[in-house]
């Protein structure tokens, strides 16, 4: 493939200016921004991943925060400390009970990066077996049997005591997740996606999403498409709760269940179904609405006031707008850069 | 003979969780039959409908007061529902209508946390069950809880009543119809949307029924009780086909005895007295299997999702 | 029918047509697959709705008008593929037909003179309508429709996929029905036998009206000769 | 149109993180969740102690929402009513507190992240709160981590110290002892057999059961039949299916539940049929229980920390009654309210005899606590324990009322 060097100027002038940005709210020293930049990140990259799978292919799968759960649990054993391993896992078995992720070079936990990508990897595996089985379903009964997935995960978590320590708290994870962590990978999730979206694997997505039968018609085949968007939107997903949890640093499994699988599609509706930037928008704009209804209702002590109004601007992007803020264009932020290009063609159209 | 006390007692109580489950499972598939919309938000009707009964119930109504109370507000939680977020999406792909049933879900969800925090309640909040739903009664040497007698009549009487109404009224057949084929009622001049929104009303009246039961049973009411009831009522509305009342009744049936088999074959090993068969049960069917009970559920469901789409009772045509 | 377009999504199935009916007439629509023939019936009868233009009977616009309301003024639309309840009983298909009516004193008389006029029907009366033959099933179409005492009748192939025997039976009812002073608008993909039961006919090319006439005209249309009547 | 659409998308963006940026720029005086029920909160600057000192802030982490807040939010009420107090008696050295309440949600997510933000962006010196042992395994690493004193006012795992660290403290007894007192109780008053169930799902009510099965087969009992639910349960019917099925009734049933799980199963045991007396832990200490099970609720019997009763009380149980019906209108849910209060008390007397907030110095004067005089009972930390010894309160339930059973130290407490 031929590289546009303008095109990947563009991609690294974009990457320079986040860094710059996040050295000096690192600098700064406000915790609390930090976090939410740190959310923000982690968000993004589940809201992308998902598109991949959701949005991409139009299968739409309700299982994907059961990924994040098994990410989440399967890097935490790993770095885990052994003193606490000890104490809170003391069944684990021989192999596990040892093995602790804790290498550093220099400042930089290699083990943390080696326990995520483990974890990733495992459940992309997982994902290509369950895919194999669901990705032959269609429309909502696709939705219901992920669903169905979901709460088997939350099922298993809930009960193999020995890993999980079932629905007791999962506590004393080493916070490594920092800003840089979290916004390398999610820099690589979008680049990733993107790639994907503008690759002729991801025309054939667009295409069956569209029409499956006339897909099937011109011999394009359903099945590898859909499961390699629902792979890799596992493996990002699985990321996403590696980070969360070495974030977060205690967990049940009950962070993992529907609460979030709602929060992330509503960020997915919004933003567009097919659109990478509007995933990012999609992110941003639930998350600051989200925030500013959680100060209401902390003054007002009016729980729920965040769930009603988030849900309600939901319904009415489903029934006025369908397609959401973008649909499936894409704002073309990698060309942005290009002398006219944001005047020849603001917007990429995908069909 | 404790034993078949034990057997009896199982099935006593796969039969009462199995008409609650028809229940729900009833009101689903009418909708989808109709629409083809998986109405997520059914469990929050349930949910809807125990809190108007709670707090009927703790204005210390009379029992049959508090129940029409209930129906009435149920129903008109329902059609308004249907009204904002389903009927402008006529025409729009299952998924639009999928989605928009979970922000339904959620507007009653919070919604009720909402008015019960404005309220000063807390989110938990104590069931006053009424007195002729609780206790035991005596059937020869058989305790059986008297929830469990209502439950399973209070299924039977209302199942065997809409069997009635779609076979026996032009209301019934119209629903019935506009369930097998939109286009051909509309034809034949069938008023869809007082079919759709009858579809909803008999929908939200099943599921406060069932909700009703389910409060007394739990005893406590929260808004998000409503979730695993209704994805318990779509493995039944799969089991049974999806948009067919037959199919959803029988697969209610089928879910409540499925389970009660998950939680009572391996509680036999404790009981059983001592010796080889106690020691296979143990072995192989340890009581601590039973709370993997939903996970072996939810394969079920996906098994027949794939094996058998249309359920047990479904017909092919639909494959197209 | 006047100056009525109809699009599917960005795709103009009808473009500016426009047709009359008078009563007491049995006009058939004729025309290749795709040229609009089952748009024009499901726009009048209220399934599809016109973009433009302007659908009236007995001079009330029905352009805007729910399906049941453009059934219950008389309007009756047996659809194509037949469309049957299969899962009902034939009774209860035919109940289903009445159901947009008021008058519920002369629904057992309908009932009798549909039957009488398909005795087949009488004897399955309590078997589900999936269970029927393909001929059957349109029979079952046909008096589902007419139960609904319609001014005007509809029909969209009602011969299609049938056997010829069959075909010929169901020729014979609309004769009967036109002789009982139905208005009929047929859609036929066996231009003969419409061109032989119609008063006039409509030929419709890509949403346009290409060619009206008299069936004795169009036969002699070269055109239509070549296109439709082929060698049959 | 496209141009339109990004711009207006972006323009949002802006505003919305605007606004986010305006709500965050307000002073933290009033802190995002500091959220109990009534309004009025703990004042931040008292009238009685001297408004130009530098207020102690102290963290109060409770779950005022969500399933276990029917615990909480008394402990909460407590700790804010004893903070109220201290600052009408001229403050902490002359410096008032400021108890900075953060709601957890009963989530653990959240629990981590409020601990974080009482580090981080309150600068609190010292936390206390929390009345579950889940709550305080997600919040007491950060503390921990931070080098910061953790008190907890009602979670009863003694194992908390060694998970957590050597910072983390608790104001109440331990698992092991109302275990045994539960055990033993039992034992003496109904019989050698039991029937065991608990909740699989959470810290404290599957230690609760596993001390229990301890004490009362080395005290000779026999556990003729054990089972478990999952957490948040609200079906209990193949459990009781079980029991019923014995050949014959245990003299007494042991059911280790959560206090949103309390109601329900006593009431389904009773509806089955099942009479016999039943014993838990102090997670049955909720009005919940009558409220839900009404008169099933008669025979059952639990452990706890004080009988809140002002007829029955203690002198301290009596004026602490008092005051917070004045405060808030009504009588102490239960006793975990009593718990908060003296926890809150407890911190404050650490500082007040460590002379300063560096935490080093207060860590030490909490190890030192010698006899405290809670209203909950005394409290030390003798021998470099971090668990006090305190007394058993037994209540019974009777005509849907809580009455004093006894007041009991174990024989024999289990290893933690």
């Amino acid at each position: 493939m031929k590289i546009n060097h303008s095109r990947l100027w563009s991609w690294l002038v974009a990457i320079l200016i986040l860094a710059v940005v996040l050295a000096l709210l690192q600098a700064s020293g406000q915790a609390f921004w930090q976090g939410i930049v740190i959310n923000v990140g982690i968000f993004i990259i589940l809201t992308v991943s998902l598109n991949l799978s959701n949005g991409f292919t139009g299968v739409f799968s309700l299982g994907q925060i059961g990924f994040m759960a098994l990410g989440a649990y399967g890097s935490a054993i790993l770095t885990l400390p052994l003193r606490e391993k000890a104490e809170y896992l003391p069944r684990l078995p021989a192999w596990l009970a040892g093995v602790h992720f804790d290498f550093f070079v220099g400042p930089f936990p290699l083990g943390f990066m080696l326990a995520t990508l483990i974890a990733a990897l495992l459940v992309a595996l997982v994902a290509l077996l369950v895919g194999l089985v669901l990705m032959r379903l269609s429309g909502h009964f696709v939705a219901v049997a992920t669903l169905g997935f979901l709460v088997i995960v939350r099922v298993i978590l809930f009960n193999a005591d020995d890993f999980t320590r079932g629905s007791r708290t999962f506590s004393n994870v080493t916070p490594y997740t920092d800003l840089w962590w979290v916004w390398v990978w999610a820099v690589l999730a979008i680049y990733v996606v993107w790639r994907i979206k503008f690759s002729s694997f991801g025309r054939t997505m667009f295409a069956q999403r569209e029409d499956r039968a006339a897909a099937q018609a011109i011999g394009i085949a359903t099945m590898p498409p859909r499961l390699l968007a629902f792979v890799v939107s596992a493996f990002f997903t699985a990321v996403a709760g590696s980070l969360y949890a070495h974030f977060i640093t205690s967990f049940s499994p009950t962070v993992f269940y529907f609460d979030l699988t709602f929060r992330v599609v509503t960020m997915l509706v919004l933003g567009g179904m097919g659109s990478v930037s509007g995933s990012v928008i999609g992110v941003l704009l639930v998350m600051a609405l989200a925030e500013i209804l959680r100060r209401i209702e902390d003054v007002n002590q009016l729980y729920g006031l965040s769930g009603v109004v988030l849900a309600v601007i939901f319904i009415l992007i489903i029934v006025f707008r369908r397609e959401g803020l973008l649909g499936s264009r894409e704002i073309p932020f990698d060309r942005l850069w290009q002398k006219g290009g944001a005047n020849q063609s603001a917007v990429i159209s995908e069909q | 003979m404790p034993l078949v006390y034990y057997a009896l007692q199982q099935v006593i109580n796969a039969l009462s969780i199995g008409s609650l489950y028809a229940l729900m499972a009833v009101g689903l598939a009418m909708v989808f039959g109709i629409l083809r919309l998986i109405n997520f938000a059914h469990g929050d009707m349930m949910m809807i409908a125990a809190y108007i009964a709670a707090f009927a119930l703790g204005a210390k109504l009379p029992l049959p007061v508090a129940v029409v109370i209930m129906l009435g507000g149920t129903v008109a939680v329902g059609m308004l529902t249907e009204r904002v977020a389903y009927r402008p999406l006529r025409g729009a792909p299952d998924v639009a209508l999928l989605l928009s049933s979970f922000g339904v879900g959620q507007v009653l969800q919070n919604g009720t946390l909402l008015v019960t925090r404005l309220m000063q309640k807390p989110i938990l909040i104590a069931f006053p069950a009424p007195e002729v739903l609780s206790g035991a009664v005596a059937l020869g040497p058989l305790t059986v809880s008297r929830l469990n007698i209502v439950s399973l009549s209070a299924g039977v009487v209302l199942l065997v009543g809409l069997t009635l109404f779609v076979t026996r009224t032009t209301l019934g057949l119209s629903m019935r119809a506009s369930a097998e084929d939109l286009v051909a009622a509309r034809l034949v001049g069938i008023k869809i949307n007082r079919v759709v929104t009858s579809a909803f009303q008999i929908a939200a009246a099943l599921a406060a029924v069932a909700g009703l039961l389910f409060a007394v049973q739990a005893g406590q009411i929260n808004p998000y009780m409503g979730f695993t009831p209704v994805l318990k009522a779509f493995i039944a509305a799969v089991i049974g086909g999806f948009g067919s009342i037959a199919g959803a009744v029988l697969g209610g049936f089928v879910l409540g005895a499925l389970e009660v088999l998950l939680t009572a074959l391996p509680g036999l090993g404790d009981l059983l007295p001592p010796g080889p068969v106690a020691d296979f049960f143990k072995t192989f069917l340890p009581s601590s299997l039973t709370s993997y009970r939903d996970a072996f559920v939810f394969v079920a469901l996906i098994l027949m999702l794939l094996l058998r789409p249309n359920g047990i009772l479904g017909k092919d045509e639909r494959e197209t | 029918m006047r100056n009525v377009s109809v699009y599917y999504g960005g795709i103009r199935a009808l473009d500016h047509l426009t047709l009359h009916i008078n009563a007491g007439e049995l006009v058939a629509l004729i025309g290749s697959n795709g040229a609009g023939k089952s748009t024009t019936l499901k726009t009048i009868s209220g399934v599809l709705r016109a973009k433009q233009g302007l659908v009236e009977y007995r001079g009330e616009d029905i352009s805007h008008a729910a399906t049941d309301h453009i059934v219950a003024v008389g309007v009756s639309h047996c659809p194509e593929g037949r469309h049957i309840f299969g899962g009902l009983t034939v009774r209860e298909n035919l109940r289903l037909g009445a159901v947009a009516r008021r008058d519920e004193q002369t629904l057992q008389r309908d009932l009798d003179w549909v039957l009488e006029m398909f005795p087949r029907l009488q004897e399955r009366l309590n078997q589900l309508g999936g269970t029927l033959s393909g001929g059957e099933q349109q029979m079952l179409a046909i008096a589902r429709a007419l139960m609904s005492q319609p001014q005007l009748l509809l029909l969209d192939e009602p011969s299609l996929g049938l056997a010829p025997l069959i075909v010929e039976r169901i020729f014979q009812v609309i004769r009967e029905l036109k002789a009982r002073g139905l208005t009929i608008l047929l859609v036929e993909q066996t231009v003969h036998q419409a061109l032989d039961v119609a008063d006039r006919a409509y030929v419709l090319e890509s949403g346009r009206i290409a060619l009206e006439g008299t069936p004795d005209a169009l036969k002699h249309n070269p055109q239509v000769e070549e296109k439709y009547l082929g060698q049959g | 149109m496209k141009i339109r659409l990004l711009v207006f998308a972006l323009g949002l963006i802006g505003v919305l993180l605007l606004a986010a940026c305006g709500g965050a720029a307000q002073p933290t005086s009033a802190p995002p969740t500091a959220a109990p029920t009534q309004p009025t909160a703990v004042p931040a600057a008292p009238t009685s102690a001297p408004a130009s000192a530098e207020p102690i802030k102290i963290g109060g982490g409770f779950a005022l929402t969500g399933d276990e807040s029917v615990l909480d939010l008394p402990a909460a009420n407590g700790a804010k009513l004893a903070a109220k107090e201290i600052n009408a008696a001229e403050g902490i050295n002359g410096r008032p507190v400021e108890l900075i309440v953060h709601d957890s949600q009963y989530k653990m997510d959240v629990t981590a992240q409020i601990c974080k933000q009482f580090v981080e962006q309150d600068k609190v010196i010292a936390v206390i709160g929390f009345t579950d042992t889940d709550s305080v395994l997600a919040c007491g690493p950060t503390i921990q981590k931070a080098g910061l004193p953790f008190i907890t006012a009602g979670a009863t795992s003694p194992k908390i110290p060694t998970q957590v660290g050597d910072k983390t403290y608790l104001a109440c007894f331990g698992d092991n002892v109302q275990a045994a007192v539960g055990a033993e109780y039992g034992a003496s008053k109904f019989g050698k057999t039991a029937y065991l169930l608990w909740d699989k799902g959470v810290e404290y009510t599957t230690l609760l059961a596993d001390y229990f099965k301890k004490r009362f087969t080395e005290n000779g009992g026999t556990i003729v039949l054990e089972d478990q639910y999952d957490d948040k349960a609200t079906d209990f019917s193949a459990q009781i299916a079980k029991v019923k099925a014995l050949p014959k009734q245990p003299d007494f049933y042991f059911i280790s539940a959560m206090p949103y799980n309390v109601g329900p199963v006593v009431k389904q045991f009773r509806d089955a049929g099942l009479t016999g007396p039943i014993i838990g832990g102090d997670g049955y200490d909720t009005p919940d229980i009558v409220s839900v099970a009404g008169k099933a609720a008669d025979n059952v019997y639990f452990t706890t920390h004080a009988l809140i009763d002002a007829q029955g009380g203690t002198e301290g149980i009596k004026k602490f009654i008092a005051a917070y019906n004045k405060e808030y209108g009504h009588d102490p849910e239960n006793a975990f309210a009593a718990l908060g209060y003296d926890t809150m008390y407890l911190i404050a007397d650490a500082i007040k005899r460590a002379g300063s907030t560096d935490a080093a110095a207060l860590l030490k004067a909490i190890q030192d606590t010698k006899d405290y005089p809670g209203i909950t009972g005394k409290i030390s930390f003798p021998d470099g324990a971090h668990v006090p010894q305190k007394g058993v309160t037994v209540i019974a339930i009777k005509d849907g009322k809580f009455t004093l059973g006894v007041e009991m130290v174990p024989e024999k407490v289990p290893a933690p």
